[in-house]
């Protein structure tokens, strides 16, 4: 382990935080709305299709949020220890859901 | 006053005043504040299992009625786990030695630190309220089970608030633990460099940051339940009890590690010390942890056996408790290893290590009976699983907590206790916690369900050997109360370092100064238990 | 002085340990959430039909324009720290207000939605709700308890930005220490993330 | 242990002995060594510490044989499981009641009972059914237990191998009087059986004492003045009750329409000093006839 205290950056430091220009994050927002108008619509519209439309419904959230922390938190810029420690939280997510629904599936 | 002083003002003269202790933001203190204020929660509880088996030494009505009977176990349970037990070994040990170990002067979030303090001094005010309002404390057991629980008219619902805040108070100190551990570690402190306390620690942090949420909005939802009216849990109303527990077990199978894995930090501690020599499997430790913290979140079914969960579920849980039991075993093994070939000063801190190895084996053996199917389901819900958990909370991590209160008791108050007195005190309590509740195994395999007020006459002679073996224990409680009081007033002055211990909190005068160190420490070479390294002591 | 002082102190300014505690917080609001989730999804797969049948009654309009809000102020947290970080503390405080009007916005739409339903007596206790099944009973109760509880955090995040805008205006948030906003942003977005789930598994079941 | 009392006891005494005779092993080996190893290296005998940082070797072998160990554990607590769960069709299907706080068993021809009579070597299959809140139906010498939990049809089932009277506990946490919550299981030879099952004369008791006791009202009401969960009966026809309807406190006097809204809808008054909430609604289990036989034997408890 490298000695902490020099890895910790002076405050302020232009080098270390990456400033994000107005633009892209205009630009992340677009998407995002895109995005929302999208599941609306797959939900409005594919009404035969109760199953699928869930299943689209969630993946649009998900990207929509992954979008929002990785550009909008800057979850993409800072330590990648921050991302591995999300999605192991995610992975704990997933499972309480996961076997707690195996039980009521196998039932 | 501020003239240098040969002795640094040590924590304890810095400033006086009871504001000075509660609006501290000195993690010192804020340790010693949840020391007092957890001991006497344990005290409180005690007392309660005292009179649980004074009710239980002979079949029929003792000395107090059933639904009193019902509300005594639940706020024992309560107390026990949420006031004592998850707090106990993080929130005072933790609080006081981690920043020390590591060689900082605080944890990262000081405020934050105090504020956790003050949510568990207002949980204990909820549940001691439950005491006096409307119709007494709950009567549900320590597990909240709906629908009972919404029906109940006791005070439920405060002591769910009680609990609600109290894993506020939890998360607090794991996520100021993590970052403490990850951004203050002295320079040249590595990660393998931290002593195992702090990586008990730090696998402990995270079962408290990410599974106690879990049981905070399943226990608002039984409030809602409760004031509303509606049915999440309650099947008269369209919901499934079931799913209750599996919100329950979610949190509460991994709390059971949130108890047990700082103080098996502790033993990690304390064996090296009296050995005087390394210790054994230190990366083995310290990645059984972790891996306890982690197995640990995906057992929880174990407690729901019998409750009508599919079959293939149980299949599954089954197995993976058997997998969690095997860190357990490397650790156990690793620390006998650490005997081998020691030096060994048999103090008292190191007999309870010993005795916390022997009940923690009958506890973890136990659960191993528990966790397979066929037997659990002839066990499950008697006093089997009594015996279980009191040896794995009691013996396991109960005296852990006592082994390390004698340990660091130098350090923290600068007198040395009474050495044989300790031993008398330790040999009582050890006989006396085994006659206690070695009983108690038997009778949950002769089929005596738990919770029970009263039961048939069969099981009377091993109630009768377990009441009076909870006598003997309270005499070796008391005298180590009794005991650690005296020391603290007329014991002789302690010298930084009178195990002749090799962490970093040696290296401080004893109790430690304001900002914990009166020069930078000096962090060892090799594996912080390097005895030869550090032959001056 | 009397007292050592060791140089890696706890005491120090330290940005990247403020954040990284704001994230592992979030973590316990996500799990925290996560639980309601969970009952949502056992509850919604026992019961699908009745959950799609309630579903009908929420407003999928005012739905989407909710959910919009929420983005857009998430887009004007975002670069009120572009903002502080390029010098313009100005336009920073023009941004934070934006977002707390948005918020309010949010708050006012949510209000409407609610007493709609209040008047058509579907809150637990009131008269429509006492006779509808039990699984729509739940559908309705999961409704109010998450977006109730999901509104909470839209006051506390909105809170917290207008003391951090205090905080800017006495110069303790400066373009030098902007860590206090940048949490208060990240909070903001947790806030919307929640709402991005909450909405299709509440109002587009169809 | 190995009594044969049910067709389980095999199983499941199998892996209590083999996880048991495993773990006495290692408690007792780790105990003796971790002792031997203390007063061995005393400091006294052995003041020269020698320190030894880790050994791979040793550490992969206690590491693979728990986990050898452990799934053999495993699998005989599966095998010894996995009959219960394969729950035959054929057999005496019995519906087991559980409420606060007591058992009713309700056989294929209507007869019920209080306690489980059974017959020997034949399969029984119980449909665990509660009326309130969670119980447990437990029999420790078949060595089976399974939760009875409301709004839901849990099962059980065993083979009784051997003629006598066992213990049921309930063995889920149900309120004040569940440890009083116990029944027996009886195992009677065939014919004796079929006698047993047969028979439907009626019992000697007053015909409202016998719906009361049919229902388990008096669990919770005692019929001589001791107060348990609920009021007592006795004296109850023709007093003056204190009861609080919609959170405001009113005398009523206890009449046949007062009676029949305690049954149907015991929520509506609650009398003063007791708990709203553990009396359920009787609506579909008591009929107005019934009720008339009640309140006929009510009035002879004075
Ligand atoms: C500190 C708390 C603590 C700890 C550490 C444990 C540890 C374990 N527990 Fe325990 N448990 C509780 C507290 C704890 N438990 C509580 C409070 C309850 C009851 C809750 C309630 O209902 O109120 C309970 C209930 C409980 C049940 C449910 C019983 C029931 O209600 O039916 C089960 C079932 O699987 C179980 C299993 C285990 C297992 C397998 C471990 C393992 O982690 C143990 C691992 C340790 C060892 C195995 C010993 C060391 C091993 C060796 C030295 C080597 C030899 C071993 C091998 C061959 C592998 N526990
Ligand atoms: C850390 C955890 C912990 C500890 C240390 C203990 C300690 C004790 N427990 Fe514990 N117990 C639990 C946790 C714990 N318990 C839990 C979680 C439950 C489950 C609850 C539930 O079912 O919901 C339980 C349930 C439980 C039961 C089962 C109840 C039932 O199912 O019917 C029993 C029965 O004997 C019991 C007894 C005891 C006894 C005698 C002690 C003894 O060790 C206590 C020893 C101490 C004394 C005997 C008193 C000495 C001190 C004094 C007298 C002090 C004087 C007072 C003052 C100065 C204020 N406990
Ligand atoms: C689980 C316990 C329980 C059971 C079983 C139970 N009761 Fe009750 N009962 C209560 C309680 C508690 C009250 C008082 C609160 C209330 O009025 O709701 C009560 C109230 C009553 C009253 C009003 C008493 C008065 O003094 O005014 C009557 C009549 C009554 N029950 C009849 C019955 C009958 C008949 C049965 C069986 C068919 C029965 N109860 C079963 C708990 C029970
Ligand atoms: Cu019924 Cu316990
Ligand atoms: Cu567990």
């Amino acid at each position: 382990m490298a000695n902490k205290n020099t890895s910790r950056h002076l405050p302020g430091d232009p080098e270390v935080h990456h400033i994000i220009p107005y633009k892209f994050h205009i630009g992340i927002w677009v998407g995002l709305i895109i995005l929302t108008v999208m599941t609306v619509l797959v939900s409005v519209m594919g009404i035969s299709l109760v199953a699928f439309s869930v299943i689209t419904a969630l993946i649009i959230a998900s990207a929509k949020a992954v979008v929002v922390a990785n550009y909008f938190m800057h979850l993409k810029y800072e330590n990648k220890l921050i991302t591995w420690l999300m999605g192991v939280t995610m992975l704990l997510f997933v499972v309480f859901i996961a076997f707690t629904a195996f039980d009521y599936i196998t039932r | 006053m501020s003239e240098a002083l040969s002795q640094p003002v040590n924590f304890f003269q810095a400033k006086k005043g009871l504001f000075s202790w509660i609006f501290s933001t000195d993690h010192k203190r804020i340790g010693l504040l949840y020391f007092y204020a957890i001991i006497s929660f344990f005290l409180v509880a005690m007392a309660l299992g005292f009179l649980m088996r004074l009710e239980l030494i002979a079949p029929g009505e003792t000395i107090m009625d059933a639904k009193t009977y019902n509300q005594v176990f639940t706020l024992h349970g309560v107390i026990m786990i949420f006031l004592f037990l998850i707090p106990s070994v993080p929130a005072f040990f933790g609080n006081f030695f981690l920043p020390i170990m590591i060689g900082t002067d605080d944890v990262a979030f000081p405020k934050v630190n105090l504020m956790s303090w003050w949510l568990y001094v207002l949980g204990g005010i909820f549940a001691l309220l439950t005491l006096v309002v409307g119709d007494g404390p709950a009567d549900t057991g320590w597990t909240f089970y709906a629908p009972y629980s919404v029906k109940t008219g006791t005070n439920v619902t405060l002591a769910v608030l009680a609990a609600f805040i109290l894993g506020f108070s939890s998360i607090l100190t794991g996520l100021n633990f993590i970052v403490t551990i990850h951004r203050l570690r002295a320079p040249g402190m590595g990660w393998f460099k931290m002593p195992l306390f702090s990586w008990a620690l730090y696998a402990t942090a995270w079962i408290q940051l990410l599974a106690t949420p879990i049981i905070g909005i399943t226990l608002l939802m039984i409030v809602a339940e409760r004031v509303f009216g509606v049915g999440l849990f309650d099947p008269a109303l369209g919901g499934d009890p079931i799913l209750y527990q599996h919100l329950f077990w979610i949190y509460s199978h991994p709390a059971v590690y949130i108890m047990v894995l700082p103080a098996m930090g502790l033993i990690s501690e304390m064996i090296p010390t009296f050995a005087k020599r390394t210790i054994f499997g230190y990366k083995a430790i310290a990645y059984s942890s972790l891996a306890i913290a982690f197995i640990g979140y995906f057992v929880w079914g174990h407690h729901m056996f019998t409750s009508g969960m599919s079959g293939p579920a149980r299949v599954i849980f089954s197995i993976l408790t058997f997998l969690v039991a095997v860190p357990s075993a490397i650790k156990v093994f690793n620390w006998v290893a650490t005997l081998y070939k020691g030096s060994i000063d048999v103090k008292t801190p190191l007999l309870y290590s010993m005795a916390f190895i022997f009940q923690f084996l009958i506890g973890g053996l136990t659960g191993l009976v528990i966790g397979a199917l066929a037997t659990d389901i002839h066990l499950h819900d008697t006093y089997f699983v009594v015996g279980h958990f009191h040896y794995v909370m009691f013996g396991g991590a109960g005296f852990a907590f006592f082994g390390a209160l004698h340990y660091w008791f130098p350090k923290i108050w600068g007198k040395m206790y009474n050495e044989r007195v300790s031993k008398i005190a330790f040999t009582l309590m050890f006989i006396g916690f085994n006659f206690l509740y070695f009983p108690m195994l038997i009778l949950g395999i002769m089929g005596m369900p738990r919770r029970y007020y009263d039961y048939l006459e069969d099981f009377t002679t091993l109630n009768v050997i377990s009441t009076v073996g909870s006598w003997v224990l309270i005499a070796g409680i008391l005298l180590m109360i009794i005991n650690l009081i005296r020391s603290n007033k007329t014991g002789e002055v302690a010298t930084r370092n009178p195990w002749g211990g090799t962490t970093l909190e040696w290296q401080t005068p004893s109790p430690p100064p304001v900002h914990n160190f009166d020069a930078t420490p000096v962090v060892p070479e090799g594996s912080p238990y390097d005895h030869k390294m550090n032959k001056t002591g | 002085m009397a007292n050592f002082v060791l140089a890696n102190s706890g005491h120090n300014r330290d940005d990247e340990a403020s954040k990284f505690g704001m994230w592992l917080f979030l973590f316990t609001e996500l799990l925290l959430f996560g639980g309601l989730f969970l009952v949502y999804t056992i509850y919604r797969y026992l019961n699908s039909e009745a959950f799609l049948h309630a579903s009908y009654e929420l407003d999928v309009i005012m739905g989407t324009i909710n959910t919009v809000v929420l983005l857009t102020s998430s887009l004007t947290v975002a670069l009120s720290i572009t903002a502080i970080q390029k010098g313009n503390v100005k336009l920073s405080l023009w941004l934070i207000t934006a977002t707390i009007l948005f918020a309010l916005t949010f708050l006012v739409i949510k209000y409407f939605e609610w007493s709609a339903k209040f008047e058509h007596g579907l809150f637990p206790g009131m008269d429509h709700y006492n006779h509808l099944e039990p699984a729509e009973k739940m559908f309705f109760f999961l409704y109010f308890f998450m977006t109730g509880l999901h509104g909470l955090h839209v006051v506390i995040g909105g809170a917290l930005l207008g003391y951090i805008m205090w905080d800017i205006k006495k110069k303790e948030v400066t373009p030098q220490n902007y860590v206090f906003l940048e949490n208060g942003g990240l909070y903001w977005h947790l806030v919307d993330i929640i709402w991005i789930f909450l909405f299709p598994l509440f109002y587009l079941i169809h | 242990m190995f009594s044969d009392a049910s067709n389980f006891v095999q199983g499941v005494d199998t892996s209590f002995a083999i996880i048991l005779g495993a773990s006495v092993f290692f408690l007792v080996s780790i105990t003796a060594v971790m002792v031997y190893f203390v007063i061995r290296y005393n400091k006294s005998k052995h003041p020269e510490a020698v320190d030894i940082h880790e050994n791979k070797k040793l550490e992969i072998t206690w590491t693979v044989i728990p986990t050898l160990l452990v799934l053999v554990m495993f699998y005989f607590g599966w095998m010894g499981y996995k009959p219960m769960r394969d729950i035959p069709d054929e057999g005496v299907h019995v519906k087991a009641y559980g409420q606060m706080w007591s058992w009713q068993f309700e056989y294929e021809n209507g007869k019920s009972s209080d306690t489980l009579v059974v017959p020997i070597d034949e399969p029984v299959i119980l449909d665990l059914i509660s009326r309130d809140v969670l119980h447990s139906l437990y029999i420790p010498a078949f060595r089976i237990k399974e939760d009875v939990v409301p709004g839901r049809e849990n099962k059980m089932w065993f083979i009784g191998q051997k003629v006598g009277d066992y213990d049921i506990f309930c063995a889920e946490y149900c309120g004040d009087r569940h440890s009083y919550m116990l029944s027996k299981v009886i195992v009677l030879p065939e014919e004796e059986y079929m006698k047993w099952y047969n028979d439907t004369t009626a019992s000697a008791d007053h015909p409202g004492l016998a719906v009361l006791k049919k229902n388990a009202c008096i669990s919770c009401h005692s019929l001589d003045g001791t107060r348990i969960v609920g009021p007592s009966f006795k004296g109850i026809w023709g007093h003056e009750a204190e009861v609080i309807t919609n959170g405001e406190e009113r005398t009523v006097m206890v009449d046949e329409e007062y009676i029949k809204r305690s049954i149907y809808e015991p929520n509506a008054d609650v009398v003063k000093g007791f708990n709203q909430g553990l009396m359920i609604s009787y609506q579909n289990l008591v009929t107005e006839e019934e009720i008339k036989d009640i309140i006929e034997y009510l009035k002879t408890l004075k």
